[in-house]
């Protein structure tokens, strides 16, 4: 029963958690306000960008997909400590992390 | 080779001229200012035009004397639909232009001498003399030109030397306002002049008087006769604003405000002669309909402005008003068609009119600047030589027989007679009618003035010592210009005026008698003027066929007039035949008319001869007697029937109130006009066309109250649109980063779900 | 699941490389300098900045030599049609080096930079990295590539964003500038990912070919390009993903802020057009329907949105760097206009009008900086009167300003007129943008005025009168920049011809 | 030798440059040379000139040699558009009946405004580098054949002007100088877009590529068909054609885009005004003549009316704005609006004497409004106000001053024997020729009273009269009772002085000459005039040869 399921499940499936994955990604990033939460969210969005390739690679063939995740797994990571040097300069110049109270240029 | 006599109008318009550059420009450095330059140049300009009168009119004494020059001024190159078109400029000198030189030259002489005694001492001295020149120059212009675009010019300049002249006491604000008056009527009546001329133009791609006429002769007139009938109108306009014809009279009085001199120069000689003589010039492209309009003008003006004269206390405005109603004679001898009556009452008036002002300058002058006639009065003692000319020249305009006057108006109330039996009678009788009453009128003012003037005691010590009346201006300009002023009003010695002011007068009173002009006392018709100026055959097709005629094809037109013509021959062969019996006792020099209407008016005209001079001479009687009976015998007390009759005195007082009229209606109009098209322009046009209007509102957070230009309370949906947008977008940009993503996803979105409606549509 | 490739294939797979190697030298070149400068950087000590720049200026100037070899060489897909070698790529790496050169000359002269305690090695290095970056994102022709090369571009500029540790407002660019990009690369990628699942392909000519051959489910296409359409914009600053654009520009070191400005939004657009000209299927002209080419729909929405929204708003800017932010929201507007119509004479202008950006952006910023470095204000108000203590930047600033507009004799109305010559070459198809087109230009020419109006117009309240010296280095590059600016827009033949040449590729392609 | 003409002053310019700002007398002194120059060689041209040559359009055989005159044609550019093939931009000028009249009136307008820049003391080199850009500017436009050409020309005027009104503007000069700027730079942007896809539309015969050139342009048999502006897309060439006339109509200025008109004038200095009047206004109506109807003449054709009435409400509308004014310089620019009106109406009656007309009256408002100008300008120096009320009775103290007036304002009313009247006779002739435009003309005609009206009243309230109360100027009494009368701060000469009079002078001498006997303008028109008349109206010549 768990087998058949489990067997049963297809690119559907895959495709509409990497969706899910991407919204809830969008929605963190909007409404977050933590710094280090919306960069999680940012993760969130690639890994469901990287889900996509990888299902796809495996259900029509060939490696350029997972490749392509490989690449993007990396590069999350080196965005990742930028983006964390970056914050932290954040903190160190606003005294918080709270990204809507980062807004003293508008308009 | 030109002809001598060319050369010599030639001279004649350009010395003039000379005398206004070299004064206008070194009076200041000359001895006398200079006037004797002006007067010798005129002299000379009237030596030259003595000797052509002398060749023209005593040598030839042809009727069809003519000659003409001109060169080509404009050069239109071969103009495409037209071919090769040039605009000339020439010269045509006949009987009517010999003799109008000399009269212009002769006069304009005169009051050049007369102003060497007259605006002796005044601080622009030369200058005066210097207009003097430029405003002979434009007249003499006029009269020898041989085309409608240069005579429209010297009209112009006309206005523009009157405009000088009569504001020459320019401090005066009175003076300014008259000056301007003067020449902005003027402009309205040359507006109908221009557009009379456009019409011919357009026609014939010419200004040439001959050229358009045979043009209209050989009927290829390419628009409705109603065209030519405005042309005439409209032209005549031009003459209506020059010669002070109602409507636009209003201006000649008015320039009583420019020194005596010069008011005599415009009143006798040049401004207002010039209207009639251009009438005299267009006379044969008159439409019946045209002549008729020109005719109830005339006599209405003759009419109304001899009701206002009887009521002035200025002695020149009496003389003013009397111009006008004269002229009204001319204007109505030319809508009647008796073309030569009306000039050569132009010329007889030109004479005792001149010697009238020159008179009543010369008694101003006396008088120390007292224009009042309640405050003058016994001078016939003190001053016999102008009390003689005077009352000369007084009879010959009340119209004495003996006199020039008598001949001319007589003339003229004639044609009126004539032509109203040939129109039909009915409303056309008005027209002698109110002619009539003017010659009664005429008389009596008169009579009045020269009563009031002369005889009687003087008044002086009555006037008022603070009395600054409606003339009192005058007053002031002896302040400015005259420097034997006056100290104290009139109790002075009042003594005859030097000769080089009497001389003119003695001269021009001469000539206001009979004999210069006919040798019988009766009949102008037997004198070489009438002998000399015919009127010329009308080049439109008469009444009958052009009625047809009008909405026809032009060969049919032509045709019909051909029948109207013949049948003229039999039908009319009995006004014919009275034609050849006056003109042969007229020293046979009849002209034959092609024109049935003008053949029967110039036969009536004839006819009734005897019954003008029986009518006028009573006319003259009544007017005179009634003066006598008002002011002599004092049966009837004149300021008693002032207040019996007041609403009517103050109406004639006031000169009808044209001057109010017009101030209310047009000069208050248009100003009003003026001003909502400023504002409209300020406010409105400025912010709806400038569409980014209130760009410059945002650019006044940069510099403040720029935006004042930007007008408030104007509806302008551009700048309102940009205004709100710059506005709106502007907010968008919250600073706050998660917004900004939000803003993205919400467009990808938005885009994506506007495409899934398109997708199920 | 998959086999280990034999021996053989490996040694192929390395030929291949070796092969590609040889047209990959300018790329190969510019990294090897990006380490050099690390490792300089490490060597020298503090105050290294005047040397390091003189090596990076050297280095670029350097890499030129090896760009123009290349202009012998045969158009060429390599690296297993990754990378392509044809002369639209080498256009924009003439392009991005001569960025990459006039940046370090404007870093040169910037106070604020100079100051900065901790060194400016990594500065150069980033710097040149971006120029890399963007080379790739130029010539790249696979999804993958494409992808690499932005993030390195925008990696290196995030950190040059906030290079001012100290300053407030650059970290607050930094952290917005990251979120934003990193945001916006993530549906770029997502995008990617759909447009993968649709061929299997990465490689966009095989793309092109598997979407027009076996057709398409419009749905997801259009979410994929959408979200692609995002991932570029966000590059561009084309409306509305343009909202980062205007603090970073602000926030940022005004030297990074004229790079960006420039060089990234051209290398947007570079990729924009490769990737839409050749990977996304479209009809021929003239048949344009909703079914059909709907990106071009997207494209002229976003371009007649750009221009309108960036000159509209600029109008309220009372700061110069972020009213020039705005101005070139708007210049990518007018970009854009060149590549909607979609064919050679469109690519032809867009490359032109480049050019001109280039040329005038630059110059602009230029002298904002050096004004800035003497008032120490980016404020309107405190440009008053400084039209006549500085008459030489003055007037160069108004030539720039003139040019943004489009106004003869420059070279920002030479842009203008292929622009618009390339939209009236459809006829009246594109006629309604043309006219947006102009129309904000007109608006544009009110903010662009208001600066030389504050510098010439009004005077300082400050009493001090007499010319501010401003160095002579500083006046040569400024009227070097001016003159060339003028020269180009009298004498512009070669530059336009060699944008023929150039945009010849698609030239081919699209018509 | 245009070359020479054009660019004189761009040299002088760059001299300038080379002067220290402070040798203000040496600045001066370059720019009157460089004008003076420019003046000789605008009467060396106006002698070589060959006024039996037409112009307006090329040769029989599409060469322009032998209709234009010194032409001067050197490839200039010539770029490959891919599958439009080439597009040649030449270096072309050349001078024929239109033109040459208005480079006489540039140049001597130009010589006047150095001389009325004279006592400029704020930043006289900036002033003068600006002076002399705007000055080849100006002169370019009107010898420039090239569309490309031109359309640098026409846009370099606009930054000199801008800032001259700008920096050595009135009190409300900023307001003044952007408006100007945006106003004509809005009518210019159009133009780019008709002139791009004119260049798509036409085939130069001669080289066989797409060009700038008018000379080709002007000739229908030039137009591709099919292009956007070829035969067969009538309605774009309609729109190309109302929005060519647009961008014209807002330099002429043409109600409802006249607005900037008053506001650059009033605030503009004296001599920029000068130019302002004088040049800058006739750049619009000889584009029209140059551009506008010559390309398109069925459109014209179909237009002529709409011209006329818009010409006519400028006539009626600039005269009554004028009579409600008090500013005696606003008047004056209403006056403009009112006179240019009748250069309109002229055009529209598209007819010899009415284009005749209109030409010559462009020369004539050139002349007669930089006197006016130059007169306002005067009484402002001395009195710092031109409140008409402000004053009165100044013809009794400033008698030369007054003289003067007097013919700068009477030829402004078209008084007969000044250059105006002529100018406007034509006009008048011209377009009650036309039965189309008939109407327009006898309503039109009202304008003469109308000018006539403030002219005269702004004269009486200022110099007739007695000294207002509250003037601007004190009145004393000396000894022997005569007055005297001075402004308060003015030292200089309280009539015109030296300067002034020469700037006066020689223009009072050309308004009464060419017044008088307008042959030696009129002549070089006439040639001219009637091809262009000819081209505007096939249809009628085909009926007339």
């Amino acid at each position: 029963m768990l087998t058949e399921q489990l067997l049963s499940i297809g690119l559907n499936h895959f495709l509409t958690i990497s969706a899910i994955l991407f919204g809830l990604g969008m929605f963190a990033v909007m409404t977050r306000k933590n710094a280090i939460v919306i960069l999680m969210g940012v993760e969130l969005i690639l890994n469901a960008a990287n889900i996509n390739f990888l299902t796809f690679s495996k259900y029509n063939g060939g490696m350029d997909g997972v490749m392509f995740s490989l690449f993007v797994i990396v590069l999350a990571a080196a965005e990742a400590a930028v983006a964390l040097a970056i914050v932290i300069n954040i903190f160190k110049t606003f005294k918080t992390v709270d990204v809507s109270r980062v807004d003293t240029m508008k308009e | 080779m030109m002809h001598s006599l060319i050369q010599l109008s030639i001279a004649v318009l350009l010395l003039p001229l000379l005398s206004f550059v070299v004064l206008i420009f070194f009076n200041r450095r000359l001895p006398r200012m200079g006037d004797f330059i002006g007067l010798g140049l005129v002299g000379t300009a009237f030596g030259c035009a003595l000797t052509i009168f002398w060749q023209v009119v005593v040598q030839h004494y042809d009727p069809a004397f003519r000659l003409a020059w001109d060169f080509t001024w404009l050069d239109f190159g071969n103009v495409p639909g037209v071919g090769p078109l040039q605009v000339k400029m020439g010269i045509v000198i006949d009987n009517l232009t010999a003799i109008m030189l000399a009269m212009v030259t002769l006069i304009s002489t005169l009051v050049h001498l007369y102003s060497t005694g007259y605006m002796h001492g005044d601080p622009k001295y030369g200058r005066f003399f210097a207009y003097l020149g430029i405003f002979t120059f434009s007249m003499i212009g006029i009269v020898l030109s041989d085309n409608l675009f240069s005579i429209y010019m010297f009209w112009e300049l006309v206005g523009l030397s009157s405009y000088l002249l009569i504001g020459f006491y320019f401090y005066k604000d009175s003076a300014a306002d008259a000056q301007k008056k003067a020449f902005l009527t003027n402009r309205v009546g040359d507006i109908g002049m221009w557009l009379g001329i456009l019409i011919l133009y357009s026609q014939y791609h010419t200004f040439g008087y001959q050229e358009i006429y045979e043009h209209i002769k050989n009927g290829d007139f390419h628009m409705s006769q109603a065209w030519l009938t405005a042309a005439g109108v409209l032209l005549f306009m031009g003459c209506v604003g020059k010669s002070a014809q109602f409507p636009l009279h209003v201006w000649l009085p008015d320039a009583m405000e420019g020194p005596t001199p010069v008011s005599a120069l415009i009143h006798a000689a040049t401004m207002v002669a010039a209207g009639v003589y251009f009438v005299a010039r267009i006379f044969v492209l008159l439409t019946p309909e045209a002549q008729q309009v020109i005719a109830f003008v005339g006599a209405f003006t003759a009419f109304m402005s001899a009701t206002i004269a009887i009521t002035q206390h200025d002695i020149k405005r009496v003389l003013a008003y009397s111009t006008v109603s004269q002229l009204g004679y001319m204007v109505l001898g030319m809508g009647v068609g008796s073309y030569s009556a009306a000039l050569f009452h132009l010329l007889t008036h030109a004479f005792f009119k001149a010697c009238l002002f020159l008179g009543s300058g010369a008694i101003i002058h006396a008088m120390h600047h007292e224009q009042d006639m309640r405050w003058m009065g016994g001078l016939y003692k003190k001053m016999p030589w102008t009390f003689v000319t005077f009352s000369i020249a007084t009879l010959a305009l009340a119209g004495l027989p003996l006199t020039s006057g008598f001949l001319s108006k007589d003339a003229i109330l004639a044609g009126a007679l004539g032509f109203a039996q040939v129109e039909g009678g009915g409303i056309y009788y008005l027209v002698p009618a109110l002619g009539f009453a003017a010659a009664v009128m005429t008389a009596f003012y008169m009579g009045r003035q020269v009563w009031l003037v002369f005889f009687g005691e003087s008044r002086t010590h009555l006037k008022p010592a603070e009395d600054h009346g409606h003339d009192a201006h005058a007053a002031h300009a002896s302040h400015g210009h005259d420097d034997h002023g006056h100290e104290d009003h009139g109790h002075h010695e009042v003594h005859e005026v030097p000769w080089n002011m009497r001389f003119p007068l003695v001269l021009l009173a001469t000539l206001s008698v009979f004999i210069v002009f006919s040798p019988d006392p009766l009949d102008g018709g037997k004198g070489w003027f009438m002998h000399l100026v015919q009127t010329p055959a009308t080049v439109v097709a008469s009444t009958e066929a052009a009625h047809e005629g009008a909405n026809l094809s032009v060969p049919e037109a032509g045709k019909l007039l051909a029948e109207a013509h013949t049948d003229t021959q039999h039908v009319e062969t009995a006004p014919a035949a009275h034609a050849e019996a006056a003109s042969t006792e007229g020293e046979g020099h009849g002209p034959v008319y092609a024109d049935p209407r003008q053949a029967e008016i110039a036969h009536m005209t004839h006819a009734n001869h005897w019954n003008a001079i029986k009518l006028s001479s009573l006319m003259l009687l009544a007017g005179i007697g009634m003066a006598f009976i008002v002011y002599v015998f004092r049966i009837i007390d004149p300021d008693k029937t002032a207040q019996n009759i007041r609403p009517l005195y103050l109406y004639s007082f006031n000169k009808w109130y044209w001057d109010e009229i017009y101030d209310a209606t047009i000069i208050k109009g248009s100003m009003l006009i003026s001003k909502i098209l400023a504002w409209f322009d300020a406010n409105i046009v400025d912010g709806i066309v400038n569409g980014v209007a209130t760009i410059f509102r945002k650019f006044a957070f940069f510099n403040g109250g720029v935006d004042k230009y930007v007008v408030d309370g104007m509806v302008n949906f551009t700048a309102f649109t940009v205004q709100t947008t710059g506005a709106v977008l502007r907010k968008i940009q919250t600073g706050k980063v998660q917004t900004y993503l939000v803003m993205v996803v919400v467009a990808v979105l938005g885009y994506f779900a506007f495409y899934i409606a398109q997708l199920i549509k | 699941m998959f086999e280990m490739p034999s021996g053989a294939e490996i040694q192929s797979i390395i030929s291949i490389l070796k092969g590609g190697a040889g047209y990959f030298v300018p790329e190969i070149y510019l990294s090897a300098l990006f380490m050099v400068l690390i490792i300089l950087d490490l060597v020298t000590g503090r105050k290294n900045g005047r040397f390091l720049a003189i090596v990076t200026i050297a280095g670029l100037v350097g890499s030129l030599f090896y760009i123009f070899k290349q202009q012998a060489m045969p158009d060429s897909e390599f690296f297993f049609g990754m990378y392509a070698l044809d002369r639209f790529g080498i256009f924009f790496k003439y392009f991005f080096v001569a960025s990459g050169i006039l940046a370090v000359l404007t870093t040169w002269i910037d106070t604020p930079l100079k100051k900065q305690e901790s060194g400016m090695g990594e500065y150069y290095a980033l710097l040149v990295a971006m120029v890399v970056g963007m080379m790739m994102m130029a010539s790249s022709t696979d999804l993958l590539m494409m992808f690499l090369a932005m993030e390195l571009v925008s990696l290196s500029a995030y950190a040059m964003t906030g290079y001012l540790k100290r300053e407030i407002r650059s970290s607050e660019a930094a952290l917005k500038y990251l979120v934003y990009g990193a945001v916006s690369s993530g549906m770029l990628l997502y995008g990617f990912s759909l447009i993968y699942g649709m061929t299997g392909q990465t490689n966009i000519s095989k793309i092109a070919m598997l979407l027009t051959m076996h057709g398409y489910n419009p749905l997801v296409m259009i979410l994929a390009v959408l979200l692609i359409v995002a991932g570029f914009g966000y590059k561009m600053g084309a409306v509305p993903f343009h909202f980062w654009s205007p603090d970073v520009y602000e926030g940022a070191p005004t030297p990074v802020t004229a790079y960006l400005s420039v060089g990234s939004k051209a290398a947007g657009f570079a990729m924009l057009m490769r990737f839409f000209y050749i990977a996304v299927p479209h009809g021929m002209m003239g048949e344009i329907s909703f079914l059909q080419i709907d990106w071009l729909w997207i494209l002229m929405i976003v371009s007649a949105a750009s221009m309108i929204y960036g000159n509209v708003v600029a109008i309220w800017q009372k700061n110069v760097k972020r009213l020039l932010a705005y101005s070139s929201i708007a210049h990518a507007g007018y970009l854009l206009l060149g590549i909607i119509t979609m064919d050679q004479l469109g690519t032809q202008a867009t490359l032109v009008y480049l050019a001109a950006y280039l040329l005038m952006n630059y110059g602009a910023f230029y002298v904002v900086i050096v004004i800035a470095n003497h008032t120490g204000s980016e404020n309107l108000e405190d440009y008053r009167g400084l039209g006549k203590r500085m008459p030489l930047a003055g007037a160069a600033l108004t030539v720039f300003l003139i040019s943004l507009v489009g106004l003869p004799p420059t070279f920002g109305f030479i842009g203008k007129l292929m622009i618009f010559s390339a939209l009236l070459s459809k006829g009246s198809l594109f006629m309604w943008l043309a006219l947006i087109g102009i129309l904000t230009s007109v608006i544009s020419l009110y903010y662009y005025m208001l600066i030389p109006l504050n510098m010439y117009l009004r005077e300082s309240e400050s009493q001090e009168e007499g010319v501010i010296e401003t160095g002579m280095g500083a006046k040569i590059i400024t009227a070097a920049l001016m003159i060339a600016t003028l020269y180009f827009g009298l004498f512009f033949q070669p530059v336009v011809n060699y944008a023929k040449y150039s945009s010849v590729l698609f030239g081919a392609l699209l018509n | 030798m245009l070359s020479f003409i054009v660019f004189l002053p761009i040299i002088a310019g760059l001299v300038i440059l080379a002067v220290p700002a402070s040798q203000k007398q040496i600045i001066r002194i370059v720019s009157l040379v460089a004008a003076l120059a420019q003046g000789v060689l605008a009467v060396l041209i106006w002698r070589h000139y060959d006024p039996t040559m037409a112009g307006i359009v090329a040769a029989p055989g599409g060469s322009p040699v032998g209709s234009f005159q010194l032409i001067e044609r050197i490839p200039w550019i010539t770029l490959d558009l891919g599958s439009f093939g080439p597009l040649r931009i030449e270096y072309f000028l050349g001078v024929d009946g239109i033109s040459i009249t208005m480079v006489l009136l540039t140049a001597l307008i130009s010589i006047i405004g150095v001389l009325s820049s004279w006592p400029i003391q704020k930043q006289v080199k900036g002033y003068f580098i600006l002076y002399n850009l705007l000055s080849t500017a100006m002169m370019g436009c009107f010898v420039a054949l090239d569309f490309f050409l031109f359309y640098v020309f026409w846009e370099l005027m606009l930054l000199p002007m801008y800032f001259l009104i700008g920096i050595w503007g009135g009190p409300n000069r900023e307001y003044a100088a952007i408006k100007f700027f945006l106003y004509t730079l809005f009518g210019s942007v159009f133009m780019l877009l008709v002139m791009i896809g004119l260049y798509f539309s036409v085939i130069d015969p001669l080289t066989g590529s797409h060009t700038f050139s008018l000379v080709a342009m002007a000739d229908q048999a030039n137009y591709i068909k099919g292009t956007i502006l070829g035969p067969g897309s009538e309605q774009w060439r309609y729109i190309a054609f109302a929005v060519l006339f647009v961008g014209f109509a807002i330099k002429v200025p043409m109600f409802p885009f006249h607005t900037w008109l008053p506001d650059a004038h009033v605030e503009a200095p004296t001599p920029i005004s000068v130019i302002l009047a004088g040049v800058l206004l006739k750049l619009g109506t000889y584009g029209m003549m140059r551009i506008n109807f010559p390309l398109f003449p069925e459109v014209f054709q179909a237009g002529m009316y709409v011209i006329g009435v818009f010409g006519a409400i400028n006539i009626i509308y600039g005269a009554f704005c004028a009579l409600a004014q008090q500013d005696l310089k606003k008047m004056v620019a209403y006056s403009s609006i009112s006179h240019m009106g009748y250069v309109l109406l002229g055009l529209a009656a598209a007819n010899s004497e009415g284009m005749l007309g209109a030409l010559y009256q462009m020369f004539n408002h050139g002349t007669i409004t930089a006197m006016l100008f130059l007169l306002v300008g005067v009484i402002y120096d001395r009195a710092h106000s031109r409140q008409i009320d402000k004053f009165g009775g100044l013809a009794s103290y400033m008698p030369v001053y007054t003289g003067v007036v007097i013919v700068a304002w009477f030829a402004s009313l078209g008084l007969p024997g000044l250059s105006g009247f002529i100018s406007e006779a034509l006009v008048f002739v011209g377009s009650f020729r036309e039965p189309i435009t008939r109407p327009i003309a006898m309503v039109s005609v009202l304008g003469i009273v109308f000018g006539a009206a403030y002219l005269l009243w702004s004269l009486q309230r200022m110099f007739l009269g007695k000294r207002k109360p509250d003037a601007l100027y004190e009145l004393e009494v000396d000894g022997h009772g005569h007055e005297h009368i001075h402004f308060h701060d003015w030292k200089g000469k309280l009539d015109l002085d030296a300067r002034e009079l020469t700037m006066l002078v020689p223009l009072g001498i050309i308004v009464i000459a060419l017044g008088i006997y307008p042959m030696p303008v009129m002549g070089l028109l006439t040639t001219s005039i009637n091809k262009l008349v000819q081209v505007l109206a096939p249809v009628a010549m085909s009926a007339v040869h």
